[in-house]
């Protein structure tokens, strides 16, 4: 949601459910060698004598609202994981096995009956809130409910396949779920119905929207009231504009390591509002363990090198694109499109990124090592299946031929430091393919929602996707499909506008095929990328990778790449 | 003659400016002798408020240089220490400006600026200096005193205003008093009554040099007159001989654009003709020359102050003055 | 704050010549103005450079670019190639005019060509703010003055209530709006990556800067008695305003052109660094500053240089003012301060 | 006096209306600020956005919604951020408000302090080499864009002489005054330096005229004529006079600056002051906290301006009957 970063790449909330565990298998962890947690497998048992003291993390900015059912913020969701638990969870580990899905307040993986619509959980027993009250089936219940009562921001999204979940989204002061989410208190039970299987279903129960909170936890956003947790750890006072503090949850016996691990520090000290470029220098000098922001440009060199076994970076399973508006002139003509992925330039890009180790040329728009991906490239010079250098000459021609040269183009892009340094070059990469481009920067919270709003005419934008809704469908479906496209709201994600009847017709083909032979649908996944880009109505750009920084004293540093660094199992003694 | 309690001996006063080196005050040389009031009339320029002002060294701009003795009870105020000089002004030889509206500070009450010059050379406690204010104030004619001691100077009126400051010339009882056109910026009836004051002031004691353009004001309290020209002393003598023998051309001119009350009426009042000399533009010889009707080739050179009790600057024979102011006026009827 | 009207407001004749005439014999001040003179001079010989020294586009992006140092061709952008290899460093100042004599910014473009462009849009947003303000603000404050009642009633209002902002938050206020929407006036447009933009919002804040004191002069005017002698003769108002009243407040407001422009110009820069100032791919010296400051830590000449420059001009510009008016109105004073 | 008083607060309270109004029309009236969908968060369906525009009353006629948050702020006191959800608006304010204080007290001692001195020494040694140089220092301090000055003392002494001269700067942030005082001024002591400096060139330059033009009136004449030292006339009477447009000035910035005009130098050294809320809320466009800062900013100048009439009277008694 919102952020102040000079890189507001991360604004989005991050979700991976990606489907097989093996599909990523490379490159993950480089330049972590130091650590001797990196690419631990499995949960290793817990270190008594690494527990205690404080860890403190920094960020620019507080990421809004503490209430895990509304907050949608990669910032928070990364702390969630310590703090609250639903039904399923992914598994707090480093590496690959961080995708997988494992039982957390349900004892085990659901029974799936009723032809993958019906969920049956069985609770477990002896887990306590940290205002001291028992978890019961009622508390699931209720916080299902909540899920709409709060108008959580994937109610209608995530979770619109539960059974009355149509009423719920109508009216959400009178949620029931009578139908869809059933308790059973005495047998300890939990029943979800579905309206329609749906494969991606346990993924979605394991985000921080679907956690259990208290029965009687307010029906509106609890903002900087955080509600009780049962995780490990529980918030002891949020202010955005200061600080996050957490503290041990008193009432936390860990149940399942893999699930819920206990954690290291004693308390997690989160302070909010200094400028990156101290921040940096507070973890240099110790002051701080950890930011969240990306380091500033002029600081990275000197974090690779001086720093260097401080500094842990691991790609990301997402992509940063530029939007072409198919509805509008220049961008209505295919050539016109077609040449704009001719000429971009990946490597420069990458270089305003913060060079190749940060960041590497994307020429699909599913990322490399996401199921459906495919090693192709339809736009690149001399051909072939990796992006090697852009065809300035072939761009020109498409022009030419595509008659729409001296157009005006309008970009618009977010005004952190990387966001408008890609910005200019899209301005300056227009202007010498002969079109009248203008440059418009605005702040990462308006930008996000200028740009899918048709009613701003805009014609190219920059922007990223961080696997928001995951697996191939959430890529292609999400942000391409038809479905996706909302004229004249500033909630359409499909940003392009681009909506083809054919395409539509493979990804509703390739969405039926999951629910039955995965391998299949990522295939025909892997298809509908190519044909998209065939019609090119957006410009993959760059796949970007992450950098942590820590201080000296941080040790057990794990990367999931569900949730990114698992913060609670940090160590700071 | 007896001992002269100011002295001034060959002041000299020039104003560095853009346009070069100004003489303002050449040469000028005068006494006052206690108790005694000396007029000093002349146009705007000429000399007259600077050569007081550089009597009390009140010239402070560094671009002017002062030389020549200036002996005030014998000592010369010239070459007095800061601190001396401080002791000297206002104790001894306080003054009066012209615009009482502007002479005191606006942000403090009248009484405070009183107590202040009191204070500034008595050692006196602040009650004390309170108490000798309003008795001055009402020394001055303002009525209240008491009460109007504590207004603030924007509301008096201005001959209130000018009484004030002359209450506070007179807080530490000077030996001299000198007043530059107390009464310029006043109404005609509170004029009257300024210089009622002033008079009663000499009566007490006080030597006074008057500084004024106006001979009418010149003939009500003079005991001599001193009339300057372009820097220059023109004449200088008993108010009585300088009035009924006026022996300077420009003199003359000075008494005949005054109006007389119960006089000729005349057509017009007669004026000097020509505009008064600019300090830097006063020519090598006789500064009025360029204005005189009597000019002649000695006027070239600079005339000399000379004389016995009544002295003049003029290379017009000594003999018949009368009978040439005569001729001169009919001169310049006739034109 | 307040200009304190001069009391000799009647001119004698010919106040322009003795002001020019103090003007240039005031020292300080022709120095000043040769300092000025010379910025805009550069900046007017921009495209020299850019075309025929650099033989560099300063709005080109040049990230893949290379350059020849010492004989050598090097790129424009180096990528770290030690420890992780992390971040990439533009190309530091190489004193070659040539070649990237300030070094090159983070889209590998030629910083001192790009300085001398800055300047022009800086020093054009500067005068051109300054003199719509003073324009704007004399029309607003002699109509205020002189019209009295209701009319002055309401401007005044209206002037207290821009005045109640602080100036910077009021231009930062107009700056995100505007640079989403755009301006439309009626029939004015201005596109929202304009400069006219920023021209705009810089010369509406500080039009009250100029209004109330001229305000406060011609009430003061009104009440002489050669203009009430004027209006009790039947003289029309717009031949009072234009011969008795216009020729007193001008030379304030002419005063007030240079200070304004210091005033804009760091208002300006200021905006810009917040990033909500000039837009790319213009540029001005604020911009230069801003796109410097993610380069500070390596390349610290691309922040400091148009610093120096915007302190440079805007200290001329003080300096020249101080002498202006010196020699037209001793009484005008403006409220500096930001 | 209490009909003058009571005008007064009225016209205030007229103004204080105004802002609202206009920071309302400003970011509602305007098309591509619609709050809903940010506050919906990413890819929320029509029916959640519709859901969020319902509950926060976006929905409603544009003159509802300004009265509903106009009674939010100030008579439920209870407006809360579009951003961060559940954060109110008041105590943000009351939280920032002591940075500001902080920051702008510190600064207004040095600048006035130094402006001061530097006018006065500078208009009584007119016509010497001082003067000029003096006066070279105050166009300096006065043209140095503040935001810049800021990040290159940053640079300096955080990175280029943080190993040697500037070992002991802390990093930039903000420690209260009742949490560690000597940290306190640490933490503020560029930032008071960095503020000052504008400050106290325009003071400087401010005040040098006004002695200069005292020291020509006739009451200092009057004064020398008197006998006083030339430190008691300068003091007592040139500066005392002088010192009344300075005073007035310095009320008008002093509520702005506390206002949040010291924006710049807080965002610059990273201090959570008035000025920097109010810029992240305006990056944000978070309309409830734009409000609440720009009427607490609008407040302030109205407050200052009352103020300088009141001390203007007090300082200048011409002043009183006017």
């Amino acid at each position: 949601m919102s952020r102040n970063a000079r890189r507001g790449a991360l604004a989005a909330a991050t979700v991976a459910l990606t489907l097989t565990a093996a599909a990523c298998s490379s490159s993950s962890g480089s330049g972590s060698s130091s650590d001797p947690g990196a690419s631990s497998s499995g949960s290793s048992a817990f270190q008594a004598q690494h527990k205690g003291g404080t860890l403190k993390l920094v960020a620019h900015a507080a990421a809004g609202s503490f209430d895990p059912q509304v907050n949608y913020t990669l910032q928070y969701w990364q702390l969630f994981q310590s703090m609250y638990d639903g039904l399923l969870a992914f598994k707090k580990v480093g590496g690959q096995e961080s995708f997988t899905v494992v039982p957390d307040l349900a004892t085990a993986m659901p029974k799936v009956t009723n032809g993958g619509k019906t969920y049956t959980f069985t609770l477990r027993k002896g887990v306590t809130f940290s205002n001291g009250k028992a978890l019961t089936t009622d508390d699931v219940v209720a916080s299902f409910q909540r899920i709409f009562k709060v108008s959580s921001p994937t109610a209608g999204t995530f979770y619109n396949g539960i059974v009355g979940a149509d009423a719920c989204l109508k009216t959400p002061a009178s949620c029931t779920l009578p139908q869809g989410v059933i308790g059973d208190a005495k047998a300890n039970t939990v029943t979800i119905n579905l309206t329609a299987a749906d494969p991606e279903f346990e993924y979605k129960l394991a985000v921080p929207h679907a956690v259990v909170v208290p029965k009687d936890s307010p029906t509106k956003d609890a903002g900087t009231k955080p509600l009780p947790s049962t995780g490990p750890y529980m918030a002891a006072s949020y202010d955005p504009n200061r600080a996050l503090k957490l503290v041990r949850n008193p009432h936390f016996k860990e149940w399942s390591r893999e699930a819920e691990p206990q954690g290291y520090p004693d308390a997690i000290d989160y302070t909010f509002g200094q400028t990156v470029e101290s921040e940096v220098t507070a973890i240099e000098n110790g002051q701080a363990d950890w930011m969240y922001d990306a380091p500033p440009a002029d600081r990275l060199n000197e974090i690779g090198t001086k720093y260097a076994s401080r500094a842990h970076v691991n790609p990301l399973t997402a992509f940063w694109y530029a939007t072409l508006n198919v509805n509008m002139a220049p961008f209505n003509n295919k050539l016109a499109r077609q040449a704009i992925n001719w000429a971009v330039d990946r490597s420069a890009v990458v270089r305003l990124y913060g060079g190749t180790n940060l960041a590497s040329p994307a020429c699909t728009i599913l990322p490399p090592g996401f199921p459906g991906h495919v090693e192709s490239c339809a736009y690149t010079k001399g051909g072939g299946t990796t992006w090697k250098a852009a065809d300035l000459a072939k761009a020109k021609e498409l022009v030419k031929q595509s008659g729409t040269a001296g157009q005006e183009v309008g970009i618009v892009t977010q005004d952190d430091d990387v966001n408008k340094s890609i910005g200019q070059y899209l301005q300056s990469l227009l202007t010498q393919l002969g079109y009248k481009a203008t440059l418009k920067p605005l702040s990462g919270n308006i930008q996000f929602t200028y740009i899918q709003n048709t009613k701003n005419k805009v014609q190219l934008a920059l922007t990223s996707w961080y696997q928001d809704y995951p697996a191939a469908s959430d890529f292609l479906n999400v942000l391409l499909s038809c479905a996706s496209y909302h004229p004249g709201s500033d909630s359409s994600i499909n940003i392009s506008g681009f909506c083809d009847k054919g395409v539509d017709a493979k990804m509703q083909a390739a969405l039926k095929t999951s629910q039955t032979d995965k391998a299949s649908a990522d295939k025909q996944w892997g298809a509908v990328d190519q044909s998209v880009m065939a019609q090119s109505p957006v410009v993959p750009l760059i796949n970007p990778k992450m950098i942590d920084f820590t201080s000296t004293r941080v040790g057990n540093y794990q990367f999931s790449k569900q949730f990114y660094m698992l913060v609670g199992q940090l160590w700071v003694k | 003659m007896p001992e002269p309690l100011l002295d001034v001996r060959d002041l000299r006063v020039c104003f560095r400016t853009r346009q070069g080196l100004v003489t303002a005050v050449d040469g000028l040389s005068f006494s006052v002798a206690p108790g005694e009031v000396l007029g000093v009339v002349g146009e705007s320029g000429s000399g007259k408020s600077v050569s007081m002002l550089a009597v009390l060294r009140l010239l402070t701009s560094p671009n002017v240089t002062v030389s020549g003795e200036v002996l005030f009870r014998g000592r010369d105020l010239l070459a007095l220490p800061d601190k001396e000089m401080r002791a000297v002004r206002g104790r001894e030889i306080a003054m009066v400006f012209q615009d009482p509206m502007t002479a005191l500070t606006p942000v403090y009450t009248v009484g405070w600026q009183i107590a202040e010059a009191i204070r500034a050379h008595e050692q006196v406690s602040r009650k004390e200096a309170h108490a000798r204010a309003v008795r001055l104030l009402s020394d001055v004619g303002i009525p209240d005193a008491a009460s109007r001691l504590n207004a603030y100077p924007h509301e008096f009126s201005g001959g209130m205003r000018q009484r004030a400051v002359i209450a506070m010339a007179l807080s530490c009882s000077p030996s001299l008093l000198i007043a530059d056109e107390p009464t310029t910026a006043l109404d005609v009836t509170v004029q009257a009554q300024i210089l009622d004051l002033m008079r009663e002031l000499n009566a007490g004691g006080s030597a006074m040099v008057l500084i004024t353009h106006d001979m009418g004001v010149v003939s009500q309290i003079a005991d001599r007159v001193l009339v300057m020209y372009g820097g220059r002393a023109a004449e200088e003598g008993p108010r009585r001989a300088v009035f009924h023998g006026p022996r300077h051309p420009y003199t003359w001119g000075l008494l005949d654009s005054v109006p007389r009350v119960g006089g000729p009426r005349l057509r017009r009042l007669p004026t000097i003709a020509g505009v008064p000399v600019a300090p830097g533009g006063i020519p090598e010889g006789c500064a009025f020359a360029p204005r005189c009707r009597l000019r002649h080739d000695l006027c070239e050179e600079r005339p000399v102050l000379s004389g016995d009790t009544h002295l003049d600057a003029c290379w017009l024979p000594s003999g018949d003055r009368a009978g040439l102011r005569v001729s001169a006026r009919d001169t310049e009827a006739a034109s | 704050m307040t200009l304190s009207p001069s009391p000799g407001a009647r001119r004698s004749p010919g106040p322009w010549r003795t002001a020019a005439g103090d003007l240039l014999r005031n020292r300080t001040a022709l120095a000043a103005a040769a300092v000025l003179l010379l910025v805009v001079l550069a900046s007017l010989c921009a495209p020299l450079y850019a075309d025929h020294i650099a033989h560099t586009d300063p709005f080109q992006s040049h990230v893949s670019g290379t350059t020849v140092v010492d004989g050598k061709t090097v790129p424009v952008l180096t990528p770290s190639s030690t420890g992780l290899g992390l971040g990439v460093t533009p190309i530091g100042p190489t004193w070659d005019p040539a070649h990237y004599f300030l070094g090159a910014d983070n889209q590998g473009r030629d910083v001192l060509a790009r300085l001398l462009y800055g300047g022009r849009t800086s020093l054009f947003i500067g005068f051109t703010a300054a003199l719509l303000t003073c324009v704007v603000g004399t029309l607003v404050g002699v109509v205020a003055g002189y019209a009295g009642g209701v009319v002055d009633a309401v401007i005044s209002r209206v002037l207290d209530v821009v005045w109640a902002f602080p100036v910077y938050l009021l231009a930062i206020c107009l700056s995100v709006v505007l640079l989403t929407n755009g301006l439309k006036l009626g029939p004015v447009t201005v596109d929202a990556g304009s400069l006219w933009l920023p021209v705009t919002i810089i010369a509406a804040i500080y039009v009250p800067y100029i209004a109330r004191p001229l305000r406060g002069q011609v009430l003061v005017l009104r009440n002489k008695e050669y203009i009430q002698a004027a209006v009790g003769s039947g003289a029309p108002t717009p031949r009072i305003l234009r011969r008795e009243v216009l020729p007193n407040v001008v030379p304030t407001a002419i005063v007030f052109v240079p200070l304004m422009t210091a005033l804009a110009m760091l208002t300006e820069s200021a905006l810009s660094f917040l990033s909500v100032g000039v837009q790319p791919p213009d540029a001005s010296w604020g911009t230069i500053i801003e796109d410097g400051l993610g380069l500070l830590y390596t390349r610290p000449a691309v922040t400091i240089a148009p610093g120096l420059l915007i302190a440079l001009t805007t200290a001329a510009l003080n300096v020249l003012g101080d002498g202006v008016r010196d020699a037209l109105d001793p009484s005008a004073r403006l409220r500096g301060g930001v | 006096m209490l009909v003058f008083a009571l005008k007064r607060f009225a016209s205030a309270l007229l103004v204080m209306f105004a802002i609202s109004v206009l920071v309302f029309l400003i970011f509602f009236a305007t098309p591509g600020v619609d709050p809903a969908a940010r506050i919906a968060g990413r890819n929320a369906d029509p029916a959640t956005l519709a859901q969020v525009r319902h509950s926060f009353g976006l929905d409603r006629p544009m003159p509802i919604r300004y009265l509903l948050m106009m009674r939010h702020l100030l008579i439920d006191r209870d407006l809360e951020s579009f951003v961060n959800r559940g954060s109110r608006v008041i105590p943000q304010i009351i939280q920032a408000t002591p940075v500001t204080l902080s920051l702008v007290i510190g600064a207004a001692l040095i600048w006035m302090t130094a402006g001061i001195l530097m006018g006065t020494a500078a208009a009584t040694l007119r016509g010497r080499a001082a003067d000029p140089l003096i006066m070279l220092v105050g166009v300096v301090g006065v043209s140095l864009p503040a935001y810049w000055l800021g990040e290159v003392v940053n640079l300096l002494t955080q990175k280029q002489l943080h190993d040697s001269l500037f070992s002991w700067v802390p990093p930039p942030g903000y420690v209260g005054l009742g949490q560690d005082p000597g940290q306190w001024a640490l933490h503020m002591l560029f930032p008071w330096l960095t503020l000052a400096l504008l400050y106290a060139g325009i003071y400087a330059r401010l005040l040098r005229g006004e002695v200069v033009t005292a020291l020509n009136e006739d009451y200092v004449r009057t004064a020398r004529a008197k006998g006083l030292s030339e430190r008691r006339i300068l003091l007592r009477h040139a500066l005392r006079c002088s010192l009344i447009p300075i005073v007035s000035l310095f009320g008008l910035d002093f509520g702005a600056l506390v206002g949040g005009a010291a924006l710049l130098t807080e965002v610059v050294f990273g201090l959570p002051g008035i000025g920097k809320l109010t810029f992240d809320a305006l990056q944000n466009l978070d309309l409830p906290v734009i409000m609440g800062t720009v009427l607490y900013a609008a407040f302030f100048v109205v407050l200052a301006n009352a103020l300088v009439d009141i001390l203007y009277a007090r300082l200048d008694p011409r002043a009183r009957h006017a």
